[in-house]
């Protein structure tokens, strides 16, 4: 069966359609947190070498990951805005920003959560919490530089240069950043690896996927808002049920 | 120091206080957040609609 | 008339900022100020123990550097913009990345080669060895340029915004840390007897990735600002 | 030569026109006319492609502008609100620069008989922050006599320019016309142009 993408690439069908999405993503997103966090706490045993502080990583480990995720996903939907042009694309690009700084956010406040019973530090220059403090930056960047312009098509567009460039350094930044910290003997955070527990793996994934969907279920939020912001002028928008 | 000593014996809640209440509060404030600006925008497009209707 | 080949067009947006930066002289000696006073004023911040400094030289130069290219990185394109040079810039029909080129490479003279001329002095402030002096002097040869590189793309995209500058450092500062963590690795290396040509072939494969992308990267960020 | 079809251009979120069709041939010149706001710099900044349209086509020869790109600057020139001179530089410095940005190479010479036909003797070596408004226009206008452009995009041409200088503008853009050049401007003086049907435009 041929879907006609296109089609769910305008503003006009994508709008109904991430309202009628949102609802479920939202409630799968909640069942899972709950699922993760019993399989995480109740099920799963306490670590040989960490105690009970490994814990952390169930919501340390899937914000990270997140957090580089979606700063990709973000440059590729700028970079579709971009080049063909397309307003949605932009939007969502515009609209996914805030979480993955959010995200990023809360795997830095885990990661020091973490490392001050580790190593007695609030903040280690790990290669990874570095990075990932570096990805902040980018994010508030991005952010930054789409605000401080008041023409929304240049805004969008100027983001996306950015957004790319950020995302071709991405990986010599990592490298760099992971040489310098072996270079000067730093630690480095190590999960318990290849010994990991069976409920531990499964706590994880089920997190994972919930981080997952709320970071979609709220990147369609903003992006509806979005929409009726761009659009307010179009006529499709003075006729939707909830302007009426 | 007697942050690392009630830390090592009531490792759970320096977990749950310390990180995931923090993630959920930032959650709950992204997702107040969104809801807000929706509602405001709604309003906006609203006023335009009927000052449009008006003219 | 006769038509200009694209190394000319080069010569001569690099000779006209040149010539310009040299009838405003004070623009440029300002940034040099600037990046003395900053290395300076470390001593003065964390006390004369020599062996601390010697540790730190480098980091200190760098971040300096980091930061008076920044300073200077404004000026970049906002001249041009205001007095309408830009557009005609634009409109050229030879390629709009080699006067871009030009003038990357026309600001590193201006803002990047007297700080790499003045690094010397300031490692003796800072009681560094001949050899380190000698290696951060060429990775902040090689390196300086990479940041007027990427730092141009910042300026283009933050041109003509209230409060570009700031902006403008919150845009590349991230994106210029490889840069600075090979720049101080190279002397740290020689500091303590270990090979630096890694870390400069590093830096120098850094350098022709910028030469190669960001004159084209800033001719479209240009592009899309002047919409 | 020039031929626009149905473009149409806004804003922010302000449409400015729409449906907009003309065409330029060679030996033809053509106003632009319309009130403050109308949209008519926009219409010459989108025709430099400095702007992209929202919707609608710029062809030149046959060939859509996006796609000739840089063949299509080779062709044209635009003169803005802005004179694009340096302070700095003298008018003769200004004027070679300014030949070397479009792709030439322009002689002292070329560039000194250049000028004084624009009224500058004396002054082509005073840098030009010494030089008055009027003065400044005319070393941006020399750039008419040293380019071989066959489309001049010419905003406000005129601006603080005296009667003598109008004739002289007017004059020179007769022989551009006259060559087989394309002429598209706005102003908000008469401007005379001698044995030339002036076409218009007007936004509104």
């Amino acid at each position: 069966m041929a879907i006609n993408w296109f089609k769910y690439s305008a503003p006009t069908t994508f709008y109904p359609l991430a309202g009628k999405l949102i609802p479920w993503f939202a409630i799968s997103s909640a069942i899972l947190f709950a699922v993760g966090l019993y399989i995480g706490f109740v099920v799963a045993p306490s670590d040989a070498t960490q105690g009970e502080f490994y814990r952390i990583i169930f919501i340390h480990v899937p914000s990270s990951i997140i957090s580089m995720f979606l700063y990709l996903i973000m440059a590729g939907y700028a970079a579709l805005g971009l080049i063909f042009n397309t307003r949605l694309s932009s939007m969502m690009a515009s609209a996914i920003a805030p979480t993955g700084a959010l995200f990023a956010f809360i795997s830095l406040w885990t990661g020091a959560l973490w490392g001050k019973p580790m190593w007695g530090a609030w903040w280690v220059w790990d290669a990874r919490l570095t990075s990932e403090l570096i990805l902040l930056f980018l994010y508030l960047g991005f952010i930054a530089l789409h605000a401080s312009i008041d023409d929304p098509r240049r805004a969008d567009r100027a983001a996306a240069l950015l957004a790319i460039v950020g995302s071709v350094n991405v990986p010599i930044i990592y490298f760099s950043v992971k040489w310098w910290n072996t270079l000067h003997q730093g630690s480095t955070i190590k999960y318990s690896g290849t010994s990991m527990h069976i409920a531990m793996q499964q706590a994880m994934f089920t997190m994972l996927a919930a981080c997952w969907l709320y970071a979609i279920a709220i990147a369609l939020m903003r992006v509806r808002s979005i929409i009726l912001e761009r659009e307010k002028n179009t006529k499709w928008i003075t006729e939707l049920a909830e302007v009426k | 120091m007697g942050l690392d000593i009630w830390m090592r014996e009531n490792p759970l809640t320096y977990i749950w206080v310390g990180s995931y209440a923090v993630a959920f509060i930032i959650f709950a404030v992204e997702i107040a957040m969104v809801i807000h600006k929706r509602k405001i925008t709604l309003q906006q497009v609203r006023l335009m609609r009927e000052a449009s209707e008006e003219e | 008339m006769k038509k200009l080949s694209l190394f000319s067009l080069l010569l001569l947006v690099i000779r006209r900022d040149l010539v310009l930066a040299m009838r405003r002289r004070a623009d440029v000696l300002t940034t040099l100020f600037f990046f003395v006073m900053v290395v300076s004023l470390f001593p003065l911040g964390v006390g004369p123990e020599m062996d601390m400094l010697r540790k730190m030289a480098p980091g200190v130069l760098w971040v300096a550097a980091l930061l008076a290219s920044m300073l200077s990185l404004g000026r970049l394109f906002s001249a041009d913009y205001l007095d309408g040079t830009l557009e005609q810039m634009l409109l050229a029909p030879q390629s709009l990345s080699v006067l871009v080129l030009g003038k990357m490479a026309s600001h590193w003279m201006v803002s990047g080669l007297p700080l790499v001329l003045m690094t010397p002095v300031l490692g003796l402030q800072f009681d560094m060895s001949v050899e380190a002096i000698g290696v951060l002097m060429l990775s902040l040869l090689l390196g300086t340029p990479i940041l007027s590189m990427v730092g141009a793309i910042g300026a283009a995209l933050t041109l003509g915004l209230r409060g570009g500058g700031v902006l403008l450092s919150l845009l590349v500062l991230p994106l210029c840390i490889p840069v600075l963590i090979f720049g101080t690795g190279a002397v740290q290396a020689v500091t303590s007897g270990l090979n630096v040509s890694s870390h400069l072939s590093l830096m120098g494969a850094l350098l022709v990735l910028a030469l190669a992308f960001t004159p084209w990267v800033t001719a479209q960020a240009l592009r899309i600002s002047m919409e | 030569m020039l031929e626009v079809s149905n473009l149409a251009c806004s804003r922010g979120d302000h449409r400015l026109f729409s449906g907009l069709c003309f065409a330029l041939s060679p030996g033809q010149i053509m106003q632009v006319q319309g009130a403050n706001g109308s949209g008519k710099t926009s219409l010459l900044r989108t025709l430099c492609g400095f702007i992209s349209p929202d919707k609608g086509c710029i062809s030149w020869g046959g060939t859509d502008v996006r796609e000739l790109a840089e063949d299509y600057f080779a062709q044209m020139m635009y003169l803005g609100h802005l004179n694009a001179i340096k302070d700095e530089l003298s008018a003769l410095e200004n004027l070679r620069i300014s030949a070397g940005l479009s792709g030439m190479e322009l002689s002292e010479a070329d560039a000194i008989a250049a000028l004084r036909r624009m009224g500058l003797k004396g002054r082509e070596r005073l840098p030009t922050k010494v030089l008055s408004q009027g003065q400044r226009r005319r070393v941006s206008l020399a750039r008419l006599l040293v380019n071989d452009a066959r489309l001049w995009v010419l905003d406000e041409p005129l601006a603080a320019l005296d009667v003598g200088a109008v004739a002289l503008i007017g004059e020179l853009i007769r022989e551009h016309l006259a060559g087989g050049g394309m002429v598209i401007f706005t102003t908000h003086q008469p401007l005379v142009v001698a044995g030339m049907e002036m076409r218009s435009l007007s936004l509104s």
